[in-house]
C-alpha cells in the first residue's frame, strides 16, 4: 500500500502528542524543553510532508527558519534554566511557585 | 529518491561494519571482570574523585555561542552554491547578514564571554 | 445664540480657578468666584430665556454645534448644545437656585477646612448638570448624567473622615451606577433602532420607526425609566437618598432637592416623544410614581431627624412628578419640578440654618419654640411649608393642583385618589415638622439654649429670596384663566402630547377639584396643629395603640434591613465560608452588598491560579482540546 | 535572476532598519566607551525611536507588498508601527529612573527593548506567515531575556522561566496551526490563503479548521485571553515593572495586530466559523479578567488582570467582524497603550532605592503626599474604567457600538456589565489614594525628569483622545479601507 | 521498498520519542531524542527533502543536542529525583488529554487527509536540492533571511546577559 500523506501526518501527530504529554508529565525543566523541541520537530515533519504533496518548496523553507528559531530559543532557554539552577539548586519546575495566587 | 539511494547504501554499510566489530568484541572474547579492570582508566595513575565531576560554567557559554555561529554557517552553504548567478545582489545580501553577526561576535567578545581561564 | 457656550464655560472656569489656583486666589477670592461664576451663568440663562421667548412658538429650537466628537462613517456624535424651552427652564432653575445655594454656602461652610475643595466640587456639579440639561444627544446627556453622579459621590462623602459619609457616598454612586446601566443599554437600543443618538433626529423618526405600544418602544422607555429611577430615587432604588443626608446641608439642598434628583424627570420630559409611543411604559411610570409618593410620605410621618424628613418628602414629591409624566402631563411635571426646586431648597436651607444655629443638632425632639430665636428662618420655613402643602396663593398649590387635575382629567381616578391622600399626608408631616421645631414648648437643653442665634445675613438673604419665589412662583401657571398658564404654553412646543389628555374636563370640575385639594391640605394642617400643639401627649398615645404600625414606619419598613439580608449577609456568609475553607486573606472592600458577592466568586476562582507551571500548561492544553473539539464538531 | 520581481523597498522597512541600527549603536557605545551613568543610552534609544516615528509618518498612505510579498506596507501596518514605537518611547522614558534604581540599566536592556519593537513591527507588517512567525519569535525571545534580566532576584528568573516554557509550548501549537493551514491551502501567503478559502469547492475544510483553531491558541496565548491567560499574573508580577509595562502594552498590541490581520482580514470568508468561538473567548476573558482583579492586593497583579480584561474588550471588537469593528480595535489599542503605560508609569515613579511600592494599601494617602502623581493615577484609573471625558470611555463606546451594530447586543451588554465590575477595583485604588490615611512612610523616589515627561505625555494623550477622538478614529477606519476592500 | 523503510523509520522515531519522555534518566532521554531526530532526518530523505535533512542533522543534532548534553552534564542531573508529586491529578490528566488530543488529530487526518487538488505527476526537477532552495531563500525569502540575523543577535545578547556570571 503506497505511503500517502495521511501516514506522515499520523506520525507527526503521534510525535506531537508525545511532546505534549512530555510537557505535562515530567517535572524536570530540561525534559520539558526537550519535549517542546520534539513538538517542533513533529511540526517540521508536517511541513515537509505537505510540501512534498503540494510540490512546492515553501514548506521546506519554513522548516529551515523553524530550525533557526529553535536554535535561538534553545540558547536562551538553556541560559534561563542555568540561571534558575544557580539560584535554586534544582530545575524541578514544581519547586517554583513563588507567586501564590 | 534515485540519486539518494547510493548514499543510503553507503550509510548502511558504514554503520553495519562498525556495529559488527563492536558486537564481535562483546560476544566472542572471554569475560573475566575484576575490580581493577572496572576502575576508570586515568592514564595509569590511581583515579581520584567521583567519576563525573561538574563541568565549569564557561564551557556551556562557548557551546551556546557555537550554536549561533553554526547556524550562521548553515546559511552560507546554499549561498556558496548559487552565489555566482546571484551577482552583486547576492553579495550585498550576504554582506548585511555577515555584518550583523560579526557585530554579535564583537559584542560577545567585548563582553568577555570568550575569555577562557 | 453663540454666547450660549458661556453658560458652560463659566462654571468650568470656576472649577479650574478654585481647583488649581486656590492658593493664589485665597479664601476670600474663592468665596467670590464660586457664587459669582454661577450668578453670571444665571444672567446668560435669562438672556437665552428671553431670546427663545422672542422666537415664534414653533421655531423655538436652536442647536449650537461645537465640533464633531466621534465621527466615523455614518455614525457621528457632535459635542453640541440644544436650546429649547425645556432646557432653558432647567438652566434657569439650575443656575438660579444654584446661585442662591452657593451664596448660602459661603456662610454655612465658613469655618470648614475643605472650603476651596467644596466650592470646586459645587462648580463641577453645576457644570455637569448644565451639560446634562443642554445636551443635544443621548451620549452627551449620558456624560453629564455620569459626571453628576460622580459629583454627588464626592459631595456626599465630603467629610470623608466620617466612615458613614464615605459609605453613603459609595452607596449613592453604586446605586446610581445600577440605574446608569439601564440608561446605557436603553441608549444602545436607541442607537440600534435609529442609527443615531441625536435628539431631534430620533424624535422625528420615532413615530415612523416605532409601532405604537410596540415591544421596542416599550423596552426603550422602560430601560430609560430604570436610569431615571436610579437617579431620582424612586422605588426600589431610593435607598441612597436618605443616607445622602450625610453630606453638608447646602449640598442636600442643591443636589438632593433642587437639581440632580430632578434629572430623571427632565430626561422623561425630554424623551416624551418616545414615551407617548409606549402607553404601557407610561402606566408603569405613573404607578411607580404614585406608589413612591405614598410610600415615602408614610415614612416621613414618623422620622425625627429634620433632614431625613425632608429627604423622604423629596422622594415623595419626585413621585408626584413621575405621576404627572405617567399620566402624560409632562408640562405639569416640569412646572412642579420648578416650584419644588424653590420651596424644597428653601426647606433644606432653612433646616441648615436651624442646625447651624443649634450647633449641629438635627433631632427635632430636642428642638421647639425656636421662632423667637430665629425669626427670619421661622417665617421663610413657614412659607415653604405652606407652599409644599399646596395652600392657595403659594407655588405648590398651582403645580400640585395641575398634576392632580391632569390625573383626574385623563381618567386615572385611582392615581388621583392616592395622590390626594398623599397630599393630605404631606401637609400633615410638613406641619408636624414645623410645629415641633418652631412652636410648642422648648425642649432645648440648658446650655444649648443660650447660644442659639439667627444665621448671619449671607445665609438669611437667600432664604428670603427663595421665600418670595415660593410665594409668587405659582402665578406663572394659573390654570383656567386663558393665557394664565404661561409656563405650560411656553413649554408646549418642546413636549409631545398624549391623546389621553384630550378630553378636557369642564372648568367647573377643575374649580371643584381645586377646592377639594385645598380642603384636604387644610385638614392635614389642622390635624398636625391639634396633635402636636394643642395636645402634645396624643401622638404618644396613638404610637402606643398602633405600636406595630408605628415601629414599622419608624424603621422605614425595614427596607435597608431587607436589602442587607437579601444581598449583603448571604454574600458575607458566602465569602466567610470560602475564606474558612480555602484560608485566603479576606479582602477589605469598602462597598458592601454586590461587592462582597462578586468577591466570594473571585476568591473561588483564585484557587485555580496555583503558581505551578505545569498547571498552567495543563490549562492551555484544556483550552486546546476544547477548541479542537469545537472545530471537529463543526 | 529577476531581482526586480521581489520589489526591494528599503523605505518600506525604514522604521525596522532605524530601530535595529539604534540598538547596534547603543550596544557599541556601551561596549567601546563604557561609563558609569547609563542614562545617555536611554536618550540615544529615544532619539532612535523618534527618527523611526518620522519614517513611519512618511509611510502613511503607502500601499504595496514588498520583499517578495513577505511584507505589506499599508495604513494598517503603519498605524500599528506607530503604536509600537510610541509605546517603546514612553517605556524607555519611564524606565530611566527605575532601571538605575534596580541595577538593570545595562545597554542590553535598551537594545532588547528595540529588538522587541522590531519583532512587533514584523508581526504587524507580515503578509507571509513566515514573517509573522519570525516577528513573534523575535519579540518573545527578547521578552524572555528582559523578564529574566534581574538575575539576582528569584522572582524575575522564575517569571522568565515560566514565560519561556509556556511561550515555547504555545508557539509550538501556533506552528502546528500554520503547518495545517499551509497544508490545506497550499500557500503561506495570506492573500493566497484568502483566495483559496474563498473558493466554494474547498475540500480540505476540516484540515483548515483545525489549523485555524491551533493558530487561535497561539494568538490567544500571546494576547492573554482566557484560558490561555494563566501565565500573565505570575510573569507580570515577577518581571521588573518597566518590562511588565512594556509587555502589557507592546506585546499585546502586536499580538492583536497579527491576530486581526490573519483572522479578521485574511480568513474573512471563514468568519462564521471562528466568530462564535471568539464570542465565547471574549466573554470568558472579560468576566475572569475583571472578577479576578477584584481580589488582588498587589498593584502589578491588579494591572495584569486588568490587561486581560482589556484584551477581552478588544476580542469583542473582533467578534463584530465589520470594518467598524476592526477599526475600533486599532483605536482601542492606541488608547490602551497610553492608559496602561500611564498607570504603570506612576507605579514606576514611586518607590525608593530597590524596594518598590506594590501593595495597593501603600498608595494610601498619596493624594496628599504627591497630589500631581495621585491626580495622574486617578485619571488613568478613570480611563481604564471607561468613565467619560477620558479616552477609555470613547474606546469602549466605540467597541460596544460596533458589537451592537454587528448584531451582538448580548455581548455588548456583558461587556458593559464587566466594565461595571471593573469600576469597583479601579475606584478602590482611587479611594485608597484619596480617602485613606497614609499608614507608613511612602518611599517617594527622587523626581526623575524623563519619567515626568512620559507621564505628562500619557495623561495628555488619554485626555486628548477622549475629547477629540475623531481624527484618530478616521485614521483607524482609513487604515482598514485599503485592506478590506 | 520505500514503504518498508517508512514504517521502519517511523517506528524507530515513535519508540525513541516515547522513551525520551517515560524513562527517568535525563542523559538517556537526551540520547533517545537524538535517535528520534536522526529517524526524522531519514523521513525527510524519504520525502525528497535532502538539503533539509542534512541541515536538520547539522543544526539539531550537531549543535542543539550538544548544548543540551553540555547543560545536563553541567547541572549533573543524572536520574530525575523522584520527589513527591505535588500535583496528584497532573500526571493522569496530562496523559488523558494528550491521548484525547491525538485522537482529535487522528480523526482530522483520516477525515481530511486525502488532499484534494494536489497536483499529481512527477516532482519538479531537483525538488528539495540545495540550489533550488538556495535560489528561493536568497530571492523571495530575502527578508526572513535578514530577520534571522537579528534573531541570532538577540540570542547572543541573551546568552551573555543570562549566561555569563556577573563579570
Amino acid at each position: 500500500m503506497t505511503v500517502g500523506l495521511a501516514h506522515y501526518l499520523f506520525v507527526s501527530a503521534v510525535l506531537f502528542s508525545l511532546g505534549v504529554v512530555g510537557v505535562m508529565v515530567r517535572r524536570n525543566a530540561i525534559i520539558i524543553f526537550m519535549s517542546i523541541e520534539l513538538m517542533l520537530n513533529a511540526v517540521n515533519l508536517t511541513f515537509v510532508a505537505f510540501g512534498r504533496f503540494h510540490h512546492t518548496l515553501d514548506g521546506q523553507l519554513f522548516v529551515f527558519f523553524v530550525m533557526v528559531v529553535a536554535a535561538a530559543e534553545a540558547v536562551v532557554g538553556l541560559a534561563i534554566i542555568i540561571s534558575v539552577f544557580r539560584l535554586r539548586e534544582s530545575v524541578d519546575v514544581d519547586r517554583m511557585n513563588l507567586f501564590k495566587w | 529518491m534515485d540519486t539518494a539511494f547510493p548514499l543510503f547504501l553507503m550509510l548502511l554499510f558504514a554503520g553495519g561494519l562498525a556495529g559488527a566489530m563492536l558486537a564481535m568484541g562483546e560476544f566472542i572474547g572471554p569475560k573475566r571482570l575484576t575490580s581493577i579492570k572496572l576502575e576508570p582508566f586515568e592514564c595509569g595513575s590511581t583515579p581520584i574523585g567521583p567519576g563525573r565531576q561538574r563541568f565549569n560554567v564557561k564551557f556551556y557559554l562557548v557551546a551556546m555561542l557555537f550554536i549561533i555561529f553554526d547556524v550562521e554557517v548553515v546559511f552560507l552553504y546554499p549561498w556558496a552554491v548559487i552565489f555566482r548567478d546571484l551577482g552583486v545582489f547576492g553579495l550585498v545580501e550576504m554582506a548585511c547578514f555577515i555584518f550583523i553577526l560579526a557585530a554579535a561576535l564583537v559584542y560577545v567578545w567585548k563582553r568577555g564571554a570568550l575569555e577562557w581561564e | 445664540m453663540s454666547y450660549i457656550w458661556l453658560i458652560l464655560l463659566l462654571p468650568a472656569l470656576g472649577v479650574i480657578i478654585n481647583g488649581f489656583f486656590a492658593r493664589w486666589v485665597g479664601r476670600r477670592g474663592v468665596s467670590w468666584i464660586g457664587p459669582g461664576v454661577v450668578g453670571l451663568a444665571f444672567l446668560v440663562a435669562c438672556r437665552a430665556f428671553f431670546d427663545i421667548w422672542a422666537l415664534p412658538a414653533d421655531g423655538r429650537l436652536v442647536e449650537e454645534v461645537f465640533y464633531t466628537w466621534i465621527g466615523s462613517g455614518r455614525f457621528t456624535v457632535e459635542m453640541a448644545l440644544q436650546i429649547d424651552p425645556l432646557s432653558v427652564v432647567m438652566m434657569l432653575v439650575v443656575t438660579g437656585v444654584g446661585f442662591l445655594i452657593h451664596v448660602y454656602s459661603v456662610g454655612y461652610m465658613h469655618d470648614d477646612p475643605g472650603y476651596t475643595r467644596y466650592f470646586t466640587y459645587l462648580n463641577l456639579f453645576t457644570l455637569s448638570m448644565l451639560v446634562l440639561v443642554s445636551a443635544n444627544n443621548f451620549l452627551l446627556m449620558f456624560i453629564g448624567w455620569e459626571a453628576v453622579g460622580l459629583c454627588s459621590y464626592l459631595l456626599i462623602g465630603f467629610w470623608f473622615e466620617r466612615d458613614s459619609a464615605a459609605n453613603a457616598g459609595m452607596k449613592a454612586f453604586i446605586v446610581n451606577r445600577i440605574g446608569d446601566f439601564g440608561f446605557l443599554v436603553g441608549m444602545m437600543l436607541i442607537f440600534v433602532t435609529f442609527g443615531t443618538l441625536d435628539f431631534t433626529e430620533v424624535f422625528h423618526a420615532a413615530p415612523g420607526a416605532l409601532a405604537l405600544g410596540g415591544p421596542t418602544a416599550t423596552l426603550i422607555a422602560l430601560l430609560l425609566f430604570v436610569g431615571a429611577v436610579g437617579k431620582s430615587a424612586q422605588i426600589p432604588l431610593y435607598v441612597w437618598l436618605p443616607d445622602a443626608m450625610e453630606g453638608p446641608t447646602p449640598v442636600s439642598a442643591l443636589i438632593h432637592a433642587a437639581t440632580m434628583v430632578t434629572a430623571g424627570v427632565y430626561m422623561l420630559a425630554r424623551c416624551s416623544a418616545l414615551y407617548v409611543l409606549a402607553p404601557f411604559a407610561l402606566a408603569v411610570v405613573a404607578t411607580v410614581g404614585v406608589a413612591t409618593a405614598l410610600f415615602a410620605a408614610t415614612i416621613g410621618l414618623v422620622q425625627n431627624d429634620i433632614k431625613r424628613v425632608l429627604a423622604y418628602s423629596t422622594v415623595s414629591q419626585l413621585g408626584y412628578m413621575f405621576t404627572a409624566c405617567g399620566v402624560g402631563a409632562f408640562g405639569a411635571a416640569i412646572f412642579h419640578l420648578m416650584m419644588h426646586a424653590f420651596f424644597k431648597a428653601l426647606l433644606f436651607l432653612g433646616a441648615g440654618s436651624v442646625i447651624h444655629g443649634m450647633g449641629g443638632e438635627q433631632d427635632i425632639q430636642k428642638m421647639g419654640a425656636l421662632r423667637r430665636h430665629m425669626p427670619v428662618t421661622h417665617v421663610t420655613f413657614l412659607i415653604a411649608s405652606l407652599a409644599i402643602a399646596g395652600i392657595f396663593p403659594f407655588a405648590g398649590f398651582f403645580s400640585k393642583d395641575e398634576i392632580l387635575f391632569s390625573a383626574f382629567a385623563s381618567g386615572h381616578y385611582g392615581v388621583w385618589a392616592v395622590a390626594v391622600f398623599t397630599a393630605f399626608l404631606t401637609a400633615f408631616y410638613m406641619f408636624r415638622l414645623h410645629f415641633l421645631i418652631f412652636h410648642g414648648t422648648s425642649r432645648v437643653d440648658r446650655e444649648m439654649a443660650r447660644h442659639i442665634h439667627e444665621s448671619p445675613r449671607v445665609m438669611t438673604r437667600p432664604l428670603a429670596v427663595l421665600a418670595v419665589l415660593s410665594a409668587v412662583g405659582g402665578f406663572v401657571g394659573i390654570p383656567i384663566i386663558y393665557g394664565g398658564n404661561k409656563i405650560g404654553a411656553f413649554l408646549a412646543p418642546a413636549l409631545a402630547h398624549t391623546e389621553a389628555h384630550a378630553p378636557h374636563a369642564g372648568v367647573g370640575t377643575e374649580l371643584g377639584l381645586m377646592a377639594f385639594s385645598l380642603a384636604v391640605a387644610a385638614v392635614g394642617i389642622a390635624l398636625a396643629w391639634r396633635w402636636y400643639l394643642a395636645r402634645p401627649e396624643v401622638p404618644g398615645r396613638i404610637a402606643q395603640r398602633y405600636r406595630t404600625l408605628y415601629r414599622l414606619l419608624l424603621n422605614k419598613y425595614f427596607v435597608d434591613e431587607i436589602y442587607d439580608d437579601l444581598v449583603v449577609r448571604p454574600a458575607r456568609v458566602g465569602s466567610e465560608a470560602v475564606y474558612q475553607r480555602f484560608d485566603l486573606r479576606v479582602i477589605d472592600g469598602a462597598v458592601n452588598g454586590a461587592g462582597a458577592l462578586v468577591r466570594s466568586f473571585a476568591s473561588a476562582i483564585r484557587v485555580y491560579q496555583t503558581g505551578y507551571v505545569r498547571n498552567y500548561a495543563l490549562s492551555i492544553l484544556v483550552g486546546v482540546v476544547l477548541v479542537m473539539a469545537y472545530y471537529l464538531w463543526l | 535572476m529577476n531581482v526586480a520581481a521581489i520589489n526591494i523597498s528599503l523605505g518600506g522597512i525604514g522604521p525596522l532598519l532605524i530601530l535595529s541600527a539604534t540598538a547596534l549603536v547603543v550596544l557599541a557605545i556601551d561596549c567601546f566607551w563604557p561609563s558609569e551613568r547609563r542614562s545617555h543610552l536611554a536618550y540615544v534609544t529615544v532619539a532612535g525611536c523618534l527618527v523611526a516615528l518620522g519614517a513611519t509618518w512618511r509611510l502613511w498612505g503607502a500601499q504595496e507588498a514588498v520583499f517578495g510579498r513577505m511584507i505589506i506596507v499599508d495604513n494598517y501596518s503603519t498605524f500599528f508601527t506607530g503604536i509600537f514605537i510610541v509605546g517603546t518611547t514612553i517605556t524607555t522614558l519611564l524606565s530611566i529612573g527605575y532601571t538605575s534604581r534596580m541595577g538593570i540599566d545595562r545597554a542590553e536592556y535598551y537594545a532588547l527593548l528595540l529588538f522587541a519593537t522590531v519583532g512587533m513591527i514584523m508581526m504587524a507588517q507580515g503578509l507571509n506567515l513566515i514573517t509573522i512567525f519570525l516577528g513573534l519569535e523575535t519579540l518573545s525571545i527578547s521578552l524572555y531575556i528582559l523578564a529574566g534580566i534581574q538575575r539576582q532576584r528569584a522572582a524575575s528568573i522564575e517569571a522568565s522561566l515560566k514565560y519561556f516554557l509556556l511561550g515555547a509550548f504555545s508557539s509550538a501549537f501556533f506552528l502546528y496551526g500554520v503547518a495545517l493551514t499551509y497544508g490545506a491551502t497550499g500557500s503561506l501567503d495570506l492573500e493566497h490563503i484568502t483566495r483559496a478559502v474563498g473558493e466554494t469547492t474547498f475540500a480540505s475544510k476540516p484540515l483548515l479548521l483545525i489549523g485555524v483553531g491551533l493558530m487561535l491558541i497561539g494568538f490567544g496565548f500571546k494576547v492573554a485571553t482566557v484560558p490561555f491567560h494563566v501565565w500573565t499574573p505570575d510573569v507580570y508580577e515577577g518581571a521588573p515593572t518597566s518590562v511588565t509595562a512594556f509587555m502589557s502594552v507592546g506585546a499585546k498590541a502586536a499580538g492583536f495586530g497579527a491576530f486581526v490581520r490573519v483572522f479578521s482580514i485574511s480568513l474573512q470568508p471563514l468568519s462564521p466559523d471562528w466568530t462564535h468561538l471568539l464570542w465565547l473567548l471574549a466573554v470568558a476573558t472579560m468576566v475572569v479578567g475583571n472578577v479576578m482583579a477584584i481580589a488582588q492586593t498587589n498593584i502589578k497583579r491588579l494591572l495584569a488582570y486588568s490587561s486581560i480584561a482589556h484584551a477581552g474588550y478588544v476580542v469583542v471588537a473582533m467578534v463584530a467582524a465589520s470594518a467598524l469593528g476592526t477599526s475600533s480595535v486599532l483605536f482601542y489599542l492606541l488608547v490602551y497603550t497610553f492608559m496602561n503605560l500611564g498607570a504603570f508609569g506612576v507605579v514606576l515613579v514611586l518607590g525608593r532605592q530597590d524596594e518598590e511600592v506594590l501593595a495597593i494599601d501603600d498608595f494610601a494617602g498619596l493624594g496628599r503626599r504627591a497630589p500631581a502623581l495621585a491626580a495622574a493615577m486617578a485619571l488613568f484609573m478613570f480611563a481604564l474604567a471607561g468613565i467619560p471625558p477620558t479616552a477609555g470611555f470613547v474606546g469602549k463606546f466605540y467597541i460596544f457600538s460596533a458589537a451592537v451594530q454587528g448584531g451582538f447586543v448580548g455581548l455588548a451588554v456583558i461587556g458593559v456589565l464587566a466594565s461595571l465590575v471593573s469600576v469597583y477595583y479601579y475606584f478602590r485604588v482611587v479611594v485608597v489614594m484619596y480617602f485613606m490615611e497614609p499608614a507608613g512612610e511612602i518611599p517617594l523616589a527622587p523626581r526623575s525628569a524623563p519619567a515626568t515627561v512620559a507621564l505628562v505625555i500619557a495623561a495628555a494623550a488619554t485626555l486628548a483622545l477622549g475629547l477629540f477622538p475623531s481624527p484618530f478614529i478616521t485614521a483607524a477606519s482609513r487604515s482598514l479601507v485599503a485592506v478590506l476592500f | 521498498m520505500a514503504a518498508v523503510a517508512f514504517y521502519l523509520v517511523s517506528a524507530v522515531a515513535i519508540a525513541c520519542a516515547a522513551l525520551v519522555i517515560f524513562q527517568p534518566n535525563v542523559v538517556y532521554s537526551a540520547l533517545f531524542l537524538i535517535g528520534t531526530l536522526l529517524a526524522l532526518a531519514g523521513l525527510f530523505l524519504l520525502l525528497n527533502a535532502q538539503f533539509i535533512a542534512i541541515v536538520h542533522i547539522i543544526v539539531y543534532v550537531g549543535a542543539i543536542m550538544v548544548l543540551f548534553l553540555f547543560v545536563i552534564m553541567l547541572l549533573d542531573l543524572g536520574r530525575d529525583p523522584a520527589g513527591t508529586e505535588q500535583l496528584p491529578y497532573q500526571r493522569g490528566l496530562g496523559i488523558g488529554l494528550g491521548v484525547l488530543f491525538l485522537a482529535e488529530l487522528a480523526l482530522m487526518v483520516s477525515f481530511g487527509g486525502g488532499l484534494a487538488g494536489a497536483p499529481e505527476g512527477p516532482l519538479p526537477a531537483a525538488f528539495g536540492y540545495t540550489e533550488v532552495l538556495g535560489r528561493m531563500l536568497f530571492t523571495t525569502y530575502l527578508f526572513p533571511f535578514e530577520a534571522t540575523s537579528i534573531l541570532l543577535f538577540v540570542a547572543a545578547i541573551g546568552a551573555v546577559v543570562l549566561g555569563k556570571r556577573r563579570g
